[in-house]
């Protein structure tokens, strides 16, 4: 929580003149389920990152073409959309969910990242 | 070329398009989605957006004090009236800039997000005002079938048979009874005006027609299908699936209704029963254990088919010959 | 009331132009430096009702924002309205009485049953005959100019030019001055 | 040179408006505010001003256009009466909490119901509350000049709030009267360029209107608010000044006329406080020391002025056109609740009068002032004037 302010030292009018300083709040408290990338598994086909309602897929550029690069588990809820629409998700041939290994995106319980 | 999630991933992976990390809504939600394909779209073909919201889920989770998820202009004021809010502020850009005061080269893109309750029953009259002045800005409602910010309770977009607090399924009643209100074609039945309805499941199609509404030299309004995964009772990460299983069974056809020439964006030649859509939600299921469940599952799916039939008709009615 | 402040009760008939009467002659009057007010009653009465309007002339700055109760001065400009006892109420005999009507004096005092000083005009034969059309206000001006000289023709004349020369010529203006004048003139009152 | 003009009220404050030229001026008609939106209407058709004007479908979407548009930098006016005050109540308190300085003229008329359209202040004074300042009108002049006066104070820095000018319904607004209006530069150049605070429209600092603001912040919010009707007086007696400098006539918090060796002293508020000034005129030239307070601001109100003037006179009536239903009018509720502290208590009483514009004469007034003359005034007794028992 930012510091208390008192009344003298607030903007008038309730606004908030800061842009976008709801970045400082930490949504990644509220995730109970944690999505892990395996990278080797990725197309890069950015669907994750289209469909994190919370930007919390990390992207780079290289060479020109944008890379999943996995989570900022700071703002990630854990909601698992992006395991939901990832391609890769799906067994292209029984059309049934594909075996974990083979997947880019898994959904594990936050416990098992209690240490961290 | 129609935006895609790699020329968007490009542009947007290192800046956030207007609304940011840090907000508050549910897991899973389809809300920001909502927000951003719109805002990235308008971004992306060199607008600076302005919006404002009504009171709801998407204005309460994204502006909690002293925190704003917004890092574009951004104004909330009430819950029936963020149309006429917009309508001012559009003006004041046309006044100043009339005035010399502004510089004409910006291109202003001015938003209004509304929830279903703040656009379909308490906004009506505002929305309705705000389109046939003539304004120029886009009216999103993301339409999450009811007043999911105060706890789920029927609006006039909740569909029959849906459980809601205010109507619930009890032992006389099965839940909300009346028909959702055809709001896109109230709002089509304004003159010049350009009417869609978008799903983030089809994000290429959504896009465009943003791109319309922002080209389009009027107001727009726009209906997003946007689940509230949490008071339709499915999981965390359903929410494209059952855009999708909507469209698949026509309860949301994909559409549009520019100057009253309709055109169907979507067909769907086999249609998947809207049982399907009803059975995989849980907020349909104590109206689903009723022994009239049948029978109100049968008047929804000749009430979609018939919507459907008629929106193909009006395609092509208008085909070559708009209705106004 | 002091006897600086002239206060003058227009009766008619929603639709006639009293309202208009009244604010003109406000504006007569103002350019004569006078203090003014003009101002109607208002209920919910559509074309046809009978309806009041109100004038207050004064040499000094006029604080009053209440009805006019006792009037100087009736102004009728339809005279089906007489027998109406509103047309009476306030009255003394020190009250002018100025009718629009073809009738004649007596018929007028045996009408409205008033004891004080009646004038009778043919403000609406007047306008027919000067403007083609039956509109009394500039007449009943000329004649309120004559019997009471709270305005005087020539600041009449200036407000009917300010209103009518932009909009429909001189020709407009002329005939409206002349109706103002054979108001003036032919206005007759009891002894 | 100054103009010399017979108009009603309602033409004198769209004049006023006309010589200010606002950004964007949002409103719906209803009497008997309709005039003001009509005159201004017919500038904005022909031209003479460069007004953006929103014919808005409500009273509700003209004070929330008028709430985005001042957000968005611009001048903003809007106007309405009674009911349409009343829709747009939620929007009103929005607009005070937002310091956003919007200027509104109510053509004051009775509350429904049963439906009324005539003069009484029900309807501004269930607004009192609502942050606004509130400045009142005796005629049409006085409305002409808040008009021109409103946006200095609005938009001063200290203060930053909504005014509202007041001004009674018919009486003022439909009635003629002679006003003098200043030159259409003179007036420019006393309200001068908009000071704009966090534009909407600068996307260069893009700013957060309207959070969700929950126990934490919100007190301290409303505690800013508070603050800035503090420096109301201030800022209003310095616009004031300068606007004397211009026309000539001098404001100030309260009107004060024939007190200096008044022993009784009557309180009210716009139209009527000529009525009486008219009888006190009558009732001096019989030897009475009679006098009259008018608020010309009302929000805030300003205690120690009645404190000032009030203290140690054998009377003070309150007229009231307006009731409380269940407890003291609201003119007379602060004039009583200012006297606490004053040395020495008058004898005070409550007259409710006017309501659905019921008729106020000197005749009226003589009797409220006849009860004090006896020393029969009773401060816990809501008297009526002009009532049928």
């Amino acid at each position: 929580m930012p510091e208390l302010k008192g009344w003298k030292e607030l903007p008038i009018g309730g606004l908030i003149v800061e842009p976008g300083n709801a970045r400082q709040y930490k949504t990644g408290t509220w995730r109970v389920m944690r999505p892990v990338y395996q990278a080797e598994n990725c197309i890069h086909c950015m669907q994750c990152w289209l469909y994190c309602p919370d930007q919390a897929i990390v992207v780079e550029i290289v060479d020109g073409k944008p890379k999943m690069k996995g989570y900022n588990y700071y703002y990630c809820k854990g909601c698992g959309l992006c395991a939901n629409v990832c391609p890769k998700s799906i067994d292209p041939k029984t059309k049934q969910p594909a075996p974990e290994d083979k997947r880019a995106i898994v959904m594990r319980p936050e416990t098992e990242f209690a240490d961290e | 070329m129609p935006l895609n999630a790699i020329e968007l991933a490009k542009m947007f992976h290192d800046k956030n398009p207007g609304m940011t990390q840090g907000h508050r809504m549910c897991p899973g939600c389809a809300a920001p989605n909502v927000v951003r394909f719109a805002l990235m779209t308008a971004i992306a073909k060199g607008y600076e957006p302005i919006i404002g919201i009504a009171t709801g889920c998407l204005e309460v989770s994204t502006t909690i004090y002293p925190y704003t998820a917004w890092n574009i202009p951004y104004i909330h004021n009430a819950f029936e009236n963020v149309a006429a809010t917009i309508s001012g502020v559009e003006t004041a850009y046309r006044a100043l800039l009339r005035k010399g005061e502004l510089d004409k080269d910006k291109k202003y893109a001015f938003f209004a997000f509304g929830g279903d309750g703040g656009t379909y029953d308490i906004g009506l009259q505002s929305l309705s005002g705000a389109v046939e002045r003539g304004h120029k800005f886009i009216y999103i409602v993301y339409d999450n079938e009811g007043y999911m910010n105060t706890g789920n309770q029927r609006s006039g977009a909740t569909p029959p048979g849906s459980d809601t607090t205010t109507a619930p399924v009890g032992k006389k009643l099965a839940g909300k009874l009346q028909l959702k209100k055809n709001l896109v074609e109230i709002m089509a039945s304004h003159e010049n005006v350009y009417v869609a309805t978008v799903s983030t499941s089809d994000p290429v199609d959504f896009m465009k027609k943003i791109e319309k509404a922002l080209e389009f030299d009027g107001p727009s309004f726009i209906a997003a299908y946007s689940p509230c995964v949490r008071f339709w009772r499915v999981a965390d990460d359903k929410a494209v699936d059952m855009s999708k299983l909507a469209i698949e069974t026509l309860y949301w056809p994909l559409y549009e209704v520019e100057r009253g020439v309709y055109r169907v964006t979507k067909k769907v030649s086999n249609p998947k029963p809207v049982a399907e859509y009803i059975k995989a939600q849980g907020r349909f299921k104590p109206m689903l254990s009723r022994p009239d469940a049948q029978e109100i599952l049968d008047e929804l799916q000749e009430y979609v088919n018939r919507r459907y039939e008629r929106l193909l008709a009006l395609e092509e009615a208008t085909k070559d010959k708009p209705i106004r | 009331m002091p006897a600086n402040i002239f206060e003058i009760r227009w009766h008619g008939r929603a639709g006639q132009g009293a309202k208009s009467a009244s604010q003109m002659l406000a504006e007569a009057a103002l350019d004569m430096g006078k203090y003014v007010q003009a101002f109607p009653e208002y209920g919910a009465e559509r074309t046809g009702a009978p309806m009041k309007a109100f004038n207050r002339i004064s040499d000094e700055p006029i604080l009053l924002h209440s009805s006019v109760e006792k009037p100087h001065l009736v102004v009728v400009i339809d005279d089906t309205l007489l027998g109406n006892p509103d047309i009476l109420s306030g009255t003394t005999e020190e009250t002018i009485l100025i009718v629009n009507t073809v009738k004649s004096v007596e018929w007028v005092r045996k009408k409205s049953g008033f004891n004080g000083k009646v004038c009778v005009v043919r403000a609406t034969d007047i306008a027919v005959e000067e403007l083609g059309r039956g509109t009394p206000n500039t007449v009943m001006l000329g004649a309120i100019a004559k019997v009471t000289g709270v305005i005087e023709l020539k600041y009449v004349e200036d407000k009917i030019r300010d209103m009518f020369l932009k909009k429909f010529g001189e020709e407009v203006v002329q005939k409206n001055i002349k109706a103002l004048h054979r108001g003036y003139e032919e206005v007759t009152c009891s002894a | 040179m100054p103009l010399k003009q017979a108009i009603t009220g309602a033409e004198a404050i769209a004049y006023a408006m006309k010589q200010i030229n606002p950004d964007v001026v949002a409103a719906y008609p209803i009497t008997p505010q309709t005039p003001v939106v009509e005159y201004f209407a017919k500038y904005v058709a022909d031209g003479v001003v460069d007004t953006e004007m929103i014919p808005v479908e409500s009273e509700h979407s003209a004070m929330s256009a008028v709430v985005g548009a001042a957000a968005a930098g611009a001048r903003s006016f809007t106007a309405t009466a009674a009911v349409g005050l009343a829709l747009m109540h939620e929007i009103v308190f929005i607009a005070a909490s937002l310091r956003l300085p919007i200027v509104m003229a109510v053509a004051n008329r009775a509350l429904s119901g049963p439906i009324n359209i005539h003069c009484d202040h029900s309807d501004s004074m269930a607004e009192r509350d609502s942050g606004w300042i509130q400045l009142w009108a005796e005629n049409a002049q006085e409305a002409y000049d808040f008009t021109v006066m409103a946006y200095r104070i609005a938009e001063h820095p200290d203060v930053r709030l909504p005014v509202m000018v007041n001004f009674d319904g018919f009486i003022i607004s439909h009635g003629v009267e002679v006003v003098e209006t200043l030159d259409d530069e003179v007036v420019k150049n006393f309200v001068g360029k908009p000071i704009r605070m966090n534009s909407l429209l600068d996307t260069s600092k893009p700013v957060t209107y309207g959070p969700l603001d929950l126990y934490d912040y919100y007190f301290e919010h409303k505690r800013q608010q508070i603050e800035a009707m503090k420096h109301v007086p201030k800022v209003f007696k310095q616009v004031a000044e300068e606007f004397a400098k211009i026309s000539g006539r001098k404001y100030d918090l309260v009107d004060e006329y024939m007190v200096d060796d008044a022993e009784y002293i009557m309180v009210a508020l716009g139209s009527t406080a000529g009525t009486i000034k008219h009888t006190i005129n009558e009732l001096r030239a019989q030897g009475k020391k009679v006098g009259l307070v008018k608020p010309w601001v009302f929000r805030p109100f300003i205690k120690a002025e009645f404190q000032r003037v009030l203290n140690a006179r054998k009377g003070v009536v309150v007229l009231d056109r307006a009731a409380s239903f269940g407890a003291e009018a609201p003119l007379y509720e602060a004039i009583k609740s200012a006297l606490y502290e004053v040395a020495v208590r008058p004898q005070l009483g409550s007259y409710v009068y006017g309501l659905g514009g019921r008729d106020i004469t000197p005749d009226h007034i003589k009797q409220a002032f006849e009860d004090a003359f006896k020393g029969n005034l009773i401060a816990d007794e809501e008297r009526y004037l002009g009532l049928r028992e």
